[in-house]
């Protein structure tokens, strides 16, 4: 255990505890400050985590797992969330993840060699109406087609194919 | 008279002792021919030696009395069947004169009540047999066949009282010749002979039946049915006692044959012949017609047995009692009527 | 069925009409079945050893696909047993005949196989229940019957024997792909 | 039972169009199990907290719109349940068909099938067929810890196991990771379940997910014999079920006992049963010449480690080796006395076979009055390390190492032994001692140096054990004896309670067990007419020994029952009741 929050966070972490009724309540807020102070969660945060709550390892391991928002130490700079869920399923998000993973060059659930992009599958991202969704850094992009894509994986610092049609049709974006 | 006698044993031996191997053997092909098979055959062209195969097996094979065992019943046993029904062979007429020789080793006066008799006497052999061996599926099988006999013999007697009263007789020499007229004098059945069995045929399907069950014969096989009883009331004995039980049971089945020919189907005569014939001649060719005709009973013998499943005991008692008795007490009577009406 | 137990069931009053209760009819018409047979009827007996059952084709539609002889375990695709020593075969065996005992393997599409697989012919009833049993097709029954052997042991078949693909032993030429006539 | 009795409130609830009287805090699903109707489930399990994830326990109620999971319903009075409508059955086939979706078809290679839930609902309750055209999951089968493997396929995330390791264990090692249909059993990287009661997780799974590596393709569980027993393998006593196949034993479970193990046992117990099918189990009668030259006094200076090796002693068999016994008895009555005896029980035998022991001792050894008796004392393991889950479940692992030593101290005690251990071994190496009995049956037993060089030096020595080891290597007599997997008996736990072990195989070899050892130099000394079985020889205990009075082989039954009355017996609350509270 040779990870210790610093004083600020501890003070933040006090306070957070007082905010629920079971101090277990308190852990995906924790794990946010966790986040925030490391970077990322990695099993020597989770493992803080639950000598802060007061639970066994495994049970921050679950929650964390559980929830694909928390960065983990194998997550690159930009993650993109593609969402697996049946709604998108049903509208091709398969194809679209493996577009997107043939375009960066890494396989689904990995990261390229420079730390730059992750590709993860995900469940639910409550925009089942606008389905295919995929999510980047708190954007989510919608309907989201191959050239859509492309104009996503753009802003991430890909390049478009040449090949590729010019017709882009980004209105539907929303942050 | 010594001529007489000497052919008359000449053919009896040769009904009594070499039929059934050949009956043996007929059987086993029948049924391989019935069941699609092929039958015996390696012993001999088409396994025709395959009875002489068979017989010297039982001569050489150990006699085996079983510990417990009635030593004096258990060996007689298998003489007592085997006797009696070669003894009834004796009043079978079974041909015209060849000459002066009497095709019949005995005319007796009293013909039928001696054979229905001394078959009656085959009933001891199985069941001194399935009591001697001191073993319990003999003895049940035993016990099987003696109700069996008594309830069959008395259906038998009762057909044939109905046959004596048609023929008005029970010499059976008589009963052939009075089989040999035609069965009426004008009409369509005028070319039939005056056969048994068209003159009674529901005595003749009794009589037929009780046959069967008299042989201990499929359907009716009580005693020896191997799925129950192992192998009935010999079940205990080996070489030659089984033997001779084996050939009492196919000579049994011969005398039965004759006796179906002579009373119901015109013994040795056929239609056409000349009754007061007696050249030499006209006694082959009865013998060869009384042969013909026996054989094809025995043919159906087996083809019945190896076609009709076995009945069940109860069954087999009811059939006797509630079925054939009270019909044949009717044909009684019925002929008894027709024979007053029309005398 | 009430009452006491009866030996025999109650006799079904079905039988009504007269033909019927006075079997006669019946029995002719069997008596004419046989008859046919005995006539007409061609025999099925294949004589062995003059004729081969492999050789003989009685049956065109039917290729000795009845006939249950000595096993084969099948091999798969890359030469390993199919069996995966679930032992359905030896918990259905009537002759208790079949003795497994399994082993751990770390193959990718299994993880578990039979250490030893030894069948006693000597027990063996050729039911084939074994191979009904079987989840996977592994264990056959093949046309294959006269081996013979000298000693009792020679008739206990380990799994090398049983695994047997040689094509000219009479079980081998029956493993994997094609089984004939099945 | 000892629970205290309770006023349990009850409302009126009709299942079925049955009326129940179903208890206020307990679940629907659990009243229904206790009236005898059935209804399916995997999730819940009556030691753990309610989890209601599976869905199989939907049944319809006359209160709410939509079907409820029985196992998360508390009755309402008068409220009717429906467990066996049109609308259940294609529910369950619904729920059924869902958790088999990811679920591979490898029944043949799984060792829970033939006890497997999820098998048995298929085909009691299932659809005959699966909609599901698509390629299934494939999740991680990896070992959990050392006793415990997991085929990730086959879990349908009822998280029995993640609730066992929380609420009966304590240590929460186990977690359910990622989510959706990739959803799979874990461990925190680098901490793996390793609480001396892991085992459990693979009783409570109601599927194949996960098995104790001893049982892993070992053989199917269709052909296993079950004998109900109990443990040998501590002073707790769980409760067991022996499971046999072709004449070894395959596996040892526990067996619900509310008063004892609850339905647990440690995964020491687990595979006590090993020493019992050891290759080098000693089954033969061997008899010796009688050690010479031990004269009395200086027993001490003779003696060695390396005392008779066992070549000296001969094959023999069950009567010539008991006709030795009862010689040597005798000659060492006649010119010694009494004193020249010792006898050495254990606190692994049953307490029938103490009760025999105890009254073959002053049988073979005589009394003189006003001489000194035979030297007695007793065999046990040291003490191990007791275990208590850090939640403060019911379940706990007794220090206690042996599995009699209540029922020992009960019977021999006192009345047989009376002396301290050290007396004992003065005694034995005073060269007093001309015929020394010693009753082993203890694996993995290592008698402290003393003794064992005591027994080396002794002119006669008995001994009755079920492995080779020191005590046997300096037997004059060897009779070998039956394990716990082999007798009848009854054991008394650390808590006094007595519970009945059964004869699941038969003893090695020509071994005979000691009861009918016992009994048959009993009987030929004239002491009693036949050879009884242990319920018999139990009854003559119960008559005599006040504590097991008015107790017998049918009312201790499946469960036991309590014989002693110095401690209270307080039955912690499981899972449930303590989280409840």
């Amino acid at each position: 255990m040779s990870r210790e929050l610093s004083p600020e966070a501890q003070k933040e972490f006090d306070w957070l505890v007082t905010r629920y009724p079971q101090r277990e309540a308190a852990m995906l807020p924790t794990l946010r400050l966790i986040e925030r102070e490391f970077g990322c969660i990695d099993p020597e945060g989770m493992k803080l985590c639950a000598q802060l709550i007061g639970c066994s390892p495994a049970k921050v391991f679950g929650v964390v797992t559980f929830y694909t928002h928390y960065k983990r130490e194998t997550d690159g700079e930009n993650v993109v969330y593609v969402c697996g869920t049946l709604p998108c399923a049903l509208r091709g998000s398969d194809a679209l993840a493996d577009y997107l993973c043939d375009r960066v060059g890494i396989g689904l659930g990995e990261t390229t060699e420079d730390r730059k992009i992750t590709i993860k599958k995900v469940e639910c991202l409550a925009l089942c109406d606008q389905a295919p969704v995929c999510q980047v850094e708190d954007v989510d992009w919608l309907r989201v087609s191959k050239e859509k894509a492309d104009e996503m994986l753009e802003s991430l610092g890909i390049p478009k194919r040449e090949t590729a049609g010019a017709a882009a049709g980004g209105e539907e974006k929303r942050s | 008279m010594i001529w007489s006698l000497l052919v008359a044993f000449g053919v009896f031996f040769i009904l009594t002792n070499g039929l059934p191997p050949a009956l043996v053997y007929a059987e086993r092909k029948l049924a391989a021919g019935i069941q699609n098979r092929v039958g015996p055959n390696r012993v001999g062209p088409y396994g025709l030696l395959q009875p002489i195969a068979d017989a010297i097996k039982l001569l050489f094979k150990e006699d085996v009395t079983p510990r417990g065992a009635d030593k004096f019943l258990f060996s007689i046993a298998p003489i007592l069947s085997f006797v009696p029904a070669a003894l009834a062979f004796a009043i079978i007429p079974f041909g015209n004169y060849a000459g002066e020789v009497r095709l019949q080793v005995a005319d007796l006066n009293v013909g039928i009540l001696f054979a229905t008799a001394i078959i009656s006497l085959g009933a001891y052999g199985i069941a001194f047999g399935g009591w001697a061996s001191n073993s319990k599926f003999p003895l049940l099988a035993a016990v099987r066949s003696s109700a069996q006999l008594i309830s069959y013999e008395v259906v038998m007697a009762l057909a044939l009282v109905a046959m004596i009263m048609t023929y008005g007789t029970v010499r059976t020499e008589v009963m052939v010749l009075a089989q040999a007229v035609p069965l009426a004098e004008t009409g369509p059945f005028a070319y039939l002979p005056a056969w048994g069995v068209f003159q009674q045929p529901i005595a003749f399907v009794l009589f037929v039946i009780c046959c069967f069950a008299e042989n201990n014969r499929a359907p009716f096989d009580m005693p020896e049915c191997e799925a129950e009883l192992v192998g009935g009331y010999h079940t205990e004995y080996s070489s030659m006692k089984f033997a001779l039980f084996f050939q009492g049971e196919y000579i049994a089945m011969t005398t039965m044959s004759a006796l179906i020919v002579t009373i119901f189907l015109g013994g040795w005569h056929f239609p056409g012949m000349d009754v007061a014939d007696h050249s030499v001649g006209m006694g082959i060719l009865t013998i060869l017609v009384f042969m013909a005709k026996l054989l094809g009973v025995l043919f159906f013998y087996i083809w019945v047995r190896w076609t009709l499943p076995r009945f069940r005991y109860d069954q087999v008692m009811r059939l006797c009692w509630k079925g054939c008795i009270p019909i044949a007490l009717v044909n009684i009577a019925i002929t008894g009527i027709i024979g007053v009406l029309y005398s | 069925m009430a009452g006491p137990a009866t030996t025999h069931a109650p006799e079904t009053p079905s039988q009504t009409g007269i033909g019927e209760r006075l079997f006669l009819p019946s029995v002719v018409k069997g008596l004419l079945s046989t008859l046919r047979h005995m006539m007409f009827g061609e025999s099925f007996t294949v004589e062995y050893p003059e004729e081969s059952v492999y050789a003989v084709n009685k049956f065109p539609n039917d290729e000795n696909r009845r006939f249950r002889g000595e096993h084969i375990l099948v091999k798969d695709d890359q030469g390993r047993e199919k069996c995966v020593a679930c032992m359905l075969c030896s918990a259905a065996c009537p002759a208790v005949c079949i003795t497994i005992v399994p082993e751990e393997v770390d193959w990718e599409d299994r993880d578990r196989r039979p250490k030893v697989f030894e069948i006693d012919m000597l027990r063996c009833i050729y039911c084939g229940f074994c191979e009904e049993a079987c989840p996977c097709d592994a264990i056959r029954l093949t046309p294959a019957f006269y081996q013979v052997s000298r000693t009792r042991e020679e008739k206990v078949y380990d799994k090398e024997k049983l695994l047997n693909d040689d094509p000219d032993d009479p079980r081998g030429k029956y493993q994997s792909p094609i089984h004939p006539g099945k | 039972m000892s629970a205290p009795a309770k006023t349990v409130e009850t409302v009126k609830i009709k299942v079925n169009g049955k009326e129940l009287d179903a208890p206020k805090d307990q679940p629907v699903l659990q009243t229904c199990l206790d009236n005898g109707i059935y209804i399916p489930h995997y999730c819940y399990h009556p030691a753990l907290s309610i989890s209601g994830n599976c869905r199989m326990c939907l049944c319809t109620a006359s209160n709410a719109p939509k079907a409820v999971i029985s196992c998360a319903t508390f009755p309402a009075e008068g409220a009717e349940y429906t467990t066996e409508s049109e609308e259940v059955k294609k529910l369950r086939e619904i729920i059924l068909e869902f958790l088999l979706i990811n679920h591979p078809l490898d029944c043949p290679v799984c060792d829970q099938a033939g006890e497997c839930d999820l098998q048995e609902f298929s085909f009691r309750f299932g659809k005959d067929d699966s909609r599901f055209e698509e390629e299934k999951n494939y999740r991680h089968t990896k070992k959990l810890g050392t006793n415990v493997r997991l085929y990730g396929n086959r879990c349908i995330v009822c998280t029995r196991c993640v609730r066992f390791c929380e609420e009966i264990a304590g240590d929460a090692e186990l977690c359910v990771r990622e989510r959706g249909d990739s959803n799979i059993i874990d461990t925190f990287p680098g901490i793996p379940l390793e609480n001396p009661i892991s085992g459990c997780v693979a009783d409570i799974c109601p599927v194949g997910a996960l098995f104790v590596d001893d049982f892993v393709h070992k053989t199917r569980v269709f052909f296993l014999e079950s004998t109900t027993s109990v443990c040998n393998m501590c002073a707790t006593g769980c409760s067991i079920n022996v499971d046999t196949w072709q004449g070894e034993v395959q596996r040892l479970r526990p067996r619900h006992n509310p008063d004892v193990n609850d339905y647990w046992m440690c995964d020491r117990g687990r595979v006590g049963y090993k020493y019992s099918g050891a290759a080098e189990r000693l089954s033969r009668y061997e008899v010796g010449p009688a050690r010479a030259g031990s004269s009395a006094g200086d027993g001490k200076a003779k003696a060695g480690p390396t005392d008779p090796p066992r070549s000296t002693r001969a094959p023999s068999d069950f009567g010539k080796a008991l006709a030795a016994v009862s010689d040597r008895a005798e000659r060492v009555r006649r010119e010694h006395g009494p004193g020249a005896f010792a006898f050495v029980a254990s606190a692994w035998m049953s307490v029938e076979e103490m009760f025999l022991f105890r009254r073959l001792a002053t049988t073979l050894a005589g009394a003189v009055p006003g001489e000194a008796g035979p030297a007695t004392g007793i065999l046990a393991v040291a003490d191990g390390e007791a275990w208590t889950p850090r939640v403060g479940g019911a379940f706990k692992i007794d220090s206690d190492r042996n599995p009699n030593r209540k029922g020992a101290e009960m019977l021999l005690l006192g009345s047989f032994i009376s002396e301290p251990f050290s007396v004992l071994l003065d005694r034995l190496e005073s060269g007093a001692i001309k015929f020394a009995w010693v009753v082993g049956g203890i694996p993995d037993f290592s008698p402290m140096d003393r003794f064992r060089d005591a027994l080396g030096a002794i002119s006669n020595v008995v001994v009755t054990d079920i492995l080779p080891g020191p005590l046997s290597e300096r037997a004059t007599i060897l009779l070998p004896a039956a394990s716990f997997v082999e007798k009848d008996g009854v054991f008394v736990n650390g808590r006094g309670w007595a519970q009945r072990c059964r004869a699941a195989l038969p003893p090695p070899g020509e071994t005979r067990t000691e009861l009918d050892l016992f009994q048959e130099l009993l009987r030929r000394a004239g002491e009693r007419e036949r050879v009884l079985s242990a319920q018999g020889v139990y009854a003559e205990l119960a008559a005599e020994v006040g504590a097991f009075a008015d107790t017998s082989y049918k009312t201790l039954g499946a469960l036991g029952a309590r014989v002693t009355d110095d401690e209270p017996a307080e039955r912690e609350p499981t899972g449930r009741e303590a989280a409840k509270r």
